[in-house]
């Protein structure tokens, strides 16, 4: 990592989901210098395990190309992948940042041929499928990964797999002496863009996503739903591979709720929503599904989306928070025990499968942030004087949904912008 | 309170609301329930609930004061505390209904015979009588509790599980006479007189409309 | 290992001749084995459980726990209170909570117990004997003393409320504590998995005012255990305990069903297999009983 | 010119190319029949040492365009970097042996495709010149904001700490906006516990104290022009008085207006001056300033009802579809306003779903409960006004009843309505500048296709993409705020920055001749040749942007800075006088002429397909990489957008002897996907017309298919192709083989 050129006009941007990529891109097409690190070994982020977006039921990858092509285009950044900031001192318009790169075990000279995927025999739990899949342990993240460059899991190192691995390689691009890298550079400013991780399902205890196969996430969900998905795109569900077709979303799974994250998360709504036009995407009136939420958030113009969705005879709602889920021993149905809150219903309806709406929990390094920056009690990082030149972007400012993380990042970019304007003396 | 107890000249939807924050245990909270129903759905004895505890407390906010205290529902709560360890807005759900429960009894509005109103009463002046249950007494005065040839006839149906207990030695005839107590009753009575005194002089700062 | 103090708060059911008398007799066994003294709270007095709440207010209730702990804090202050009966251990430590959270609470409980000259502070941690047995031995710790492992014996271990609700066992989830299942493993026997009623409610104290509504959570909490392969079920809970072992005669009479299962204390349990014999077990307490265990006892 | 044009061709023999591949014979035919001056093979063109090859070459041999032929042009982009030389890419991995079986039958049909792909990057290179930046590009550091609300106020503001100067231009005369005439605001910060001061007053304190900004109170625009870079806008005040002043880019943040509860009478609005809009209330509460609401006949209000959605998310005759978005926490707001006044004031809001999102909505929501604010679950069927009080009838949706409830205050949370201008699609036009109806223009732009920024839906200026939120269709003109979307102040706030982001940048952009977002950075231009020009007005029309004027003599007038490159104005004109330095018709149209077409006889018939470069194209590199096969017979060419495809060059394919074409573009129609608006549309409505061509050649119409690819159909891409290609089998050979 010795070539890295970096100023104190330099904005460094922390973490490639799509909040840090467009921060990082409409700071450097306005014509500055941007550092882009990356934890994994491929950008992209969240959205990428996406299969569509709401209200538009675009898919994510479509806006991923041409970020991806903005960035291949751009000569004013500089992506560094499998990175992470380890320290951070200074003070607005002057921070040393210490940066830690893993090593990849593969170098430039990959072409993403593949034949190193070929010849590696141990598998692994898939990251990009949330582990419902496998992949070698010398693997392109996903299709549309970028750089467009193949990875070693570490744990194939010192086994036979790594030398198999290496002599596959035409190229010479496998390196096994690769070694974990530190450098540190000097930037003005700091865009945090972490992102978001989905609520750890296994704390709801009431609803056994640890006890029953059938009980999963909305972001596996997704998976589920993807051509390159672990089904390669057949709504199965885990307990023997049948098609699910009476399908539940459980609202609030770990938001609002003093348990688990106190705070509305925002998409989750929207997302089951989306969800259950999948449900008819895959079976059309032989499908349904069943929204049991406390409040149904689909805010402003965006409202529409929620009474299409109404319209649609396959899909009802119950105003419920649901109580608990139990299985039915002989089919691993899960069974969900609740009332419905409009007009006291008691119900205890069985399902093919229950999909859990997680909340969303910010990736904001809680306590040991690198830098002194105010977090509020949910995660969050705060707009405050006192961050001086570090801002966050996307969901590590709020909980946020695809279009307003982008809107956050691109407000980020200008303020960073600000910092280094003021360094360079530039003002008008 | 002042302005709260002028406001009390006319019929306000807050009115029950009020009554309930001031002098039901735990009943500050009754405002923070979200409707989510998680507490219904978590009660084992649910179903026999007339109005459940997120609805108590809508019927609450809206004012339903007769019908809230002259329900049977809260009487229905086995402690299990499901709904408490539920709850996504940590209602003490569990107390507030004790608490409802206590203040119909106090203001005479719960029903009169239902069966675990009786009970609670019951065990309460059994407890408080000598300082510990006499669970033979206690057993006697339940199955008598709805009149003598009533209790016969459960005294009869719960007669092998007594002899059971006696034959254990879990359950003793000896009881009858006198049985387990604290030594210091006076001042056990009278640290339970004095609550309740305290109790009672703070429901005086607020005026009950009948 | 040095003998370990408490202050102890007994309860009612555990009195001579009350409902829980063979519990006291097993923890007393068991207390033995681990060289455990306990030491009686002076003249403690009824907590009024879960069911005292229709005659007494929120503050009478309180001052009757409040009175335990007073006189815990003058007879043993420097120790732990701890309780073997659920409603017990939970009704004093949410006083304890409780005054703790809020001042005016504080102020006048002590008001009240100065009528009798008494003054609580609420300092005490408040404790239930598992809570003792897990933290202040631990797995291995209790596994030491086993002589007679309890093998063979498929138990379902029933966790009910209120040891698991609104506070529990530390680092134990309120839908799946696995504690008793652990007990049971460490003492050599066999938990049943997937027993889904492990912390349903049996009706409390509403097994006396609503007996066939309770009678009928009671059916499916044996059913479940019958279904998971039980031969015996282990509780914490005195309410619990009895609830469940004594009524299934009636239950047999009104659902044509023919349970005889034996419900047992996890005392007992340990006292069979720290080598106690069927009395200090307090086996011969059980309305049905543990034949599995006397066996193993009296060898 | 020679020497301009003199091409490399550099063909790569790695990864599995020169083990399927007779790479040996494509650089025969890349000097043979492309005329190349140079090819080379190379075992591993992308590593350091091809690298080199080429750069020598480029730096010694005077090589001006190089053609790669190796793997897709979304790979390797960094490696296959040169300066000043026209770069095209041959895609003989995705493109070829990924996609084709390794077997003996396969082989010769796979060199074909192989060798036809070197003729076509070669021929490409032979069209292409290196873009240079357009000349007359113009530099204005000076933001216009429009709108001198939170949101205008907030773009100055930021646009100044920039460095980059503002004029704010408001209608009336204040600054501030709905803000300035609110009591308080919604918190914006942990604990958002309490309602917050509004923030104005510093707000117009720094403007004030900040020479950069300039502020134009009771002023509209009445004539906004040009370009970025170089905008011209007439600001006329109220006096008649009107000052012409340049700027670079332009914020549009004209908010919103109050929806008109005149027409909620069921709600009583308008029988009762106690039935008052949530604006009104932030009035009186303005007025009241901590001390108690009175109602007008100066009652102090002791109990009052808040009716959320009030004429929103309601398909009734005059109400507004959607939802405003910032109500439910407003009304919480407000009712704070009493509680903390006097907690004895009963404050009931009824609600249908409450929405108050993210971290800060649920803490308020509960501050609001903690305060003894109570909420209702129900829907509003009438407020009764009789007397002094009144009467809200409703159902409670939990206690399943209908009931009422008697307060002396009610408070309707009505919508927002954008601020947007004209609807310059719903709005005739008979001749540039003459406009039939009302409401006003906000910009009164003197663009061709209309004076204000095209509409997305429900009257909001929002972007139409998820990912690109500021994307517009007028390039440096942004909205922010209430007229791209209903929002709350925090959000308007934050909207407000972004758009400032992108003002800047398209100042700096326009300033070196750089396309905006998402061809972002290019070079290129359209370059119209005015003799042959039929003033046909095509390219005016069709242009996504309003980019192409036309000038008194009604020629087509390009403003570059306004053009986003995606071509469609060049695949419009009939007469083919508009092209790109990098991407012409002859550019694509050679290509495909140039490639071998083997006799009928052959049984080798060959395929068109033309795939949009943003989702077609990177489909079929997915389905490669999964080793998903198709005909051998397909030549595919990617293009900017389908929008660029002039109906020439699939004329030129059948005539030349090709069999079928396919077009791949994006989804077009309301959720249109195509990310220059209209191209894909375009496409489909010119390719509507290819059937005269078809049958003028008594061609099958069946021989040419336009469809609609996402970038997740690497299923379905190959399978058109396939799809074609059988068909050709059915229908025959095309007779026009030479």
């Amino acid at each position: 990592m010795a070539d890295i050129i970096a100023t104190n006009e330099t904005i460094l941007v922390v973490g490639g989901g799509i909040s840090g990529m467009t921060a990082a891109l409409e700071a450097a097409e306005y014509g500055k210098q941007v550092i882009l690190v990356e934890k994994d070994p491929s950008v992209g982020g969240r959205v990428s395990k996406l299969y569509k977006y709401f209200p538009k039921l675009c898919h994510p990858t479509c806006g991923q190309e041409i970020n991806q092509r903005r960035l291949k285009m751009n000569p004013n950044v500089r992506l560094m992948t499998m990175t992470e900031v380890a320290e951070v001192s200074g003070e607005e318009g002057n921070y040393s940042v210490t940066l830690k790169t893993k090593p990849r075990y593969v170098n430039s000279n990959c072409t993403a041929c593949g034949d190193c995927a070929e010849a590696a025999e141990a598998e692994f739990d898939d990251e990009m499928n949330y582990g419902l899949g496998k992949r070698k342990g010398a693997y392109l993240p996903s299709r549309m990964s970028y750089p467009q460059q193949y990875v070693l899991d570490p744990r194939i190192i010192g086994t036979p797999d790594a030398t198999s691995v290496q002599e596959a390689c035409k190229y010479g691009a496998i390196d096994l002496e690769m070694q974990e890298e530190s450098s540190t550079i000097t930037v003005g400013a700091i865009i945090w863009a972490t992102g978001w991780q989905p609520y750890d399902a296994n704390k709801i205890q009431p609803y056994g996503y640890d006890r029953f196969d059938n009980v999963i996430t909305s972001v596996e969900f997704e998976r589920l739903m993807d051509p390159h998905g672990p089904t390669g795109g057949k709504l199965l569900r885990p307990s023997d591979g049948e098609e699910a077709k009476n399908i539940a979303f459980i609202q609030c799974a770990g938001s609002r709720d003093r348990n688990y994250l106190k705070h509305c998360s925002r998409i989750c709504c929207m997302a089951s929503l989306k969800q259950t036009t999948y449900v008819r995407e895959r079976y059309g009136d032989d499908g349904k599904s069943t929204i049991y939420y406390i409040d149904i958030r689909a805010i402003d113009r965006i409202d529409n989306f929620f009474q299409t969705v109404k319209a649609d005879e396959t899909v009802s709602f119950i105003k419920s928070k649901v109580a608990n889920i139990v299985e039915n021993r002989e089919n691993k149905n899960p069974i969900l025990r609740g009332v419905n809150t409009e007009g006291y219903d008691r119900y205890e309806n069985e399902h093919d499968l229950v999909v859990l709406a997680v909340g969303m929990q910010p990736s904001v390094p809680v306590g040991d942030f690198p830098m002194n920056v105010v977090v509020n009690e949910h995660g969050f990082i705060e707009e405050d004087e006192s961050n001086g030149g570090i801002f966050a972007a996307g969901c590590s400012a709020d909980a946020l949904d695809v279009n307003r993380a982008v809107q956050s990042a691109t407000a980020s970019a200008l303020r960073a912008i600000q910092v280094v304007n003021r360094v360079a003396g530039t003002e008008g | 309170m002042s302005n709260l107890n002028q406001s009390m000249v006319e019929k306000y939807r807050n009115d029950f609301l009020n009554e309930v924050r001031a002098n039901v245990e735990e009943g500050d909270w009754v405002n923070m329930c979200m409707q989510c129903g998680v507490c219904a759905g978590s009660c084992p004895l649910g179903p026999y609930w007339e109005h459940p505890p997120q609805e108590i407390f809508m019927m609450i906010r809206a004012g339903k004061r007769e019908e809230v205290l002259t329900s049977t529902s809260m009487w229905m709560c086995t402690s299990c505390y499901n709904c408490i360890a539920r709850c996504p807005r940590e209602l003490p759900i569990t107390h507030i209904m004790h608490g409802l429960a206590h203040y119909a009894d106090r203001l005479g509005l719960a029903p009169k015979n239902q069966p675990t109103r009786k009970f609670a009463n019951k065990f309460w002046d059994n407890l408080t009588k000598k300082g510990r249950v006499n669970e033979l007494k206690l057993g006697l005065a339940l199955y008598f509790m709805n009149g003598f040839i009533e209790g016969i006839k459960v005294a009869m149906a719960n007669q092998k599980l007594g002899l059971n207990m006696i034959k254990t030695k879990r359950m003793s005839p000896m009881e009858i006479f006198g049985g387990h107590g604290v030594k210091d009753t006076s001042g056990l009575h009278a640290i339970l007189k004095k609550a309740r005194e305290i109790e009672l002089a703070k429901a005086e700062e607020f005026k009950v409309q009948e | 290992m040095a003998t370990k103090e408490y202050s102890f708060y007994p309860g009612c059911s555990s009195q001579k001749g009350a409902s829980g008398s063979n519990y006291q007799v097993s923890v007393d066994a068991m207390c033995d084995v681990l060289d455990i003294k306990l030491n009686d709270i002076p003249d403690w007095n009824c907590c009024s459980a879960s069911i005292g709440y229709a005659g007494g207010g929120e503050l009478p209730r309180m001052a009757l726990s409040a009175r335990n702990l007073a006189l815990s804090e003058q007879a043993n202050p420097e120790q732990d209170v701890v309780a073997t009966c659920a409603a017990c251990w939970l009704a004093t430590r949410e006083t304890k909570e409780r005054l703790l959270h809020s001042d005016s609470l504080m102020k006048e409980t002590n008001e009240a117990l100065a009528a009798a000259g008494l003054n609580v502070e609420a300092k005490q941690e408040v404790r239930h004997m598992v809570e003792v047995l897990i933290e202040d031995f631990g797995y291995d710790g209790l596994a030491e003393h086993v002589k007679k492992p309890l093998e063979g014996i498929k138990i379902a271990g029933y966790v009910g409320c209120q040891t698991n609700r609104p506070f529990g066992i530390a680092g134990e989830s309120f839908e799946n504590p696995k504690y008793l299942d652990k007990l049971v493993e460490t003492m050599g026997a066999e938990p049943i998995d997937n027993y889904d009623r492990k912390v349903s409610c049996c009706g409390g104290a509403l097994a006396f005012s609503e007996p066939e509504k309770s009678q009928a959570l009671i059916k499916d909490i044996i059913e479940s255990a019958y279904d998971g392969g039980a031969e015996m079920i282990v509780t914490p809970c005195p309410v619990c305990q009895m609830n469940v072992e004594v009524y299934q005669d009636q239950i047999n009479a009104k659902y044509k069903t023919k349970f005889n299962m034996p419900v047992v204390y996890y005392s007992q349990l340990m006292s069979v297999a720290y080598g106690k014999g069927v009395q200090d077990s307090g086996l011969n307490g059980q309305v049905i009983r543990a034949k599995k265990l006397e066996d193993i006892a009296s060898k | 010119m020679a020497d301009e044009m003199k091409i490399g061709a550099y063909i790569c023999k790695g990864c599995g190319i020169g083990d399927r591949l007779d790479t040996a014979q494509m650089a025969q035919t890349a000097t043979r029949d492309a005329k190349a001056a140079i090819a080379k093979e190379h075992e591993f063109l992308c590593n350091a040492e091809g690298i080199k090859m080429i750069q020598d070459d480029i730096d010694n041999e005077g090589v001006k365009r190089v053609a790669v032929i190796a793997c897709s042009r979304r790979a390797k982009v960094d490696a296959f970097n040169f300066k000043d030389v026209a770069i095209t890419r041959g895609n003989i991995r995705e493109g070829v042996i990924w996609v084709r079986p390794d077997t003996d039958d396969a082989r010769e049909t796979t060199q074909d495709m192989a060798d036809d792909y070197v003729r076509m990057a070669v021929t490409e290179a032979k069209f292409c010149k290196p873009p240079t930046p357009n000349e007359e590009t113009s530099y204005n550091r000076h933001i216009l904001v429009v709108g001198g609300g939170v949101t205008g106020m907030t773009a100055a503001i930021e646009a100044a700490k920039a460095g980059y100067p503002a004029t704010i231009v408001e209608k009336t005369g204040a600054l501030g906006g709905a803000a300035a005439k609110s009591w308080k605001r919604i918190p914006q910060k942990s604990p958002y516990a309490d309602p917050e001061d509004t923030g104005v007053a510093e707000m117009i304190k720094f403007i004030e104290d900040n020479d950069g900004i300039t502020v134009h109170l009771n002023s509209t625009l009445t004539k906004t022009s040009g370009a970025p870079g170089r905008f011209s806008a007439d600001i006329t005040a109220e006096s008649g008085s009107t000052t012409t002043e340049n700027f670079g880019a332009i914020i549009q943040a004209s908010g919103y207006s109050e929806y008109d509860a005149n027409q909620l009478p069921e709600l009583g609005y308008g029988k009762s001056d106690n039935v008052v809009t949530q604006a009104e209330l932030d009035a009186m509460a303005l007025q009241a300033d901590g001390g108690p609401i009175k109602t007008k006949d100066g009652k102090e209000v002791k109990s009052v009802a808040f009716i959320q959605c009030a004429g929103q998310r309601s398909d009734k005759e005059g109400h507004l579809s959607y939802c405003s978005g910032h109500c439910c926490s407003t009304s919480v707001k407000q009712a704070m306003y009493f509680k903390d006044q006097n907690p004895a004031v009963d404050t009931n809001v009824i609600y249908t779903d409450l929405r108050m999102p993210g971290a800060g909505g649920e803490d308020f929501y509960r501050s609001g409960q903690r305060k003894g604010v109570t909420f209702t679950k129900g829907c509003v069927t009438e407020v009764a006004a009789g007397g002094s009080e009144l009467e809200v009838k409703f159902k409670d949706l939990i206690l399943d009843e209908d009931t009422s409830e008697k307060v002396d205050l009610v408070v309707l949370a009505t919508g927002q309505i954008a601020n947007s201008g004209l609807n310059i699609d719903e709005v005739g036009q008979d001749e540039p500048g003459e406009w039939k109806t009302r409401p006003e223009s906000v910009l009164n732009l003197d663009y061709r296709q209309g004076k204000d920024i095209p509409q997305l839906t429900m009257g909001f200026n929002d972007s139409h993409f998820i990912c690109f939120p500021y994307e517009t269709r007028r390039t440096g003109i942004y909205t922010a705020g209430p007229v791209r979307r209903p929002m709350d102040m925090q959000q308007a706030m934050e909207d407000a920055v972004g758009a400032a982001m992108k003002a800047i940048q398209a100042v700096e952009n326009a300033g070196k001749g750089r396309a905006a977002h998402p061809r972002a950075g290019d070079l290129s231009y359209p370059q119209f040749r005015r003799e042959g020009c039929t003033q046909c007005k095509r390219c005016t029309v069709e242009c996504p942007f309003g980019a192409i004027d036309e000038d008194e003599q009604r020629f087509p007038m390009f403003n570059e800075a306004r053009c986003r490159r995606c071509g469609t104005c060049m695949g419009a004109c009939p007469v083919r006088v508009i092209s790109f330095e990098n991407y012409s018709v002859d550019s694509v149209g050679q290509q495909i002429k140039n490639i071998d077409i083997p006799d009928e006889f052959e049984e080798k018939p060959r395929i068109l397909a033309l795939a949009c470069e943003n989702d077609a194209y990177p489909a079929l590199d997915m389905a490669a990489m999964n080793r998903v096969e198709y005909s051998a017979f397909v030549r595919v060419v990617p293009v900017r957008c389908l929008g660029s495809v002039n109906l020439i060059w699939i004329t030129d394919a059948l005539n030349s002897g090709y069999d079928g074409a396919v077009l791949m573009g994006c989804k077009k129609g309301e959720n249109y996907q195509c990310h220059f608006v209209k191209g894909s549309e375009m496409a489909s409505v010119r390719m509507s017309k290819v059937d005269d061509t078809l049958q003028s050649l008594s061609l099958e119409p069946e021989r040419v298919t336009t469809h609609e690819v996402a970038i997740t159909d690497i299923e379905r891409a190959p399978e058109i192709i396939n799809e074609m290609a059988e068909t050709i089998e059915k229908i025959g050979m095309s007779p026009f083989k030479f």
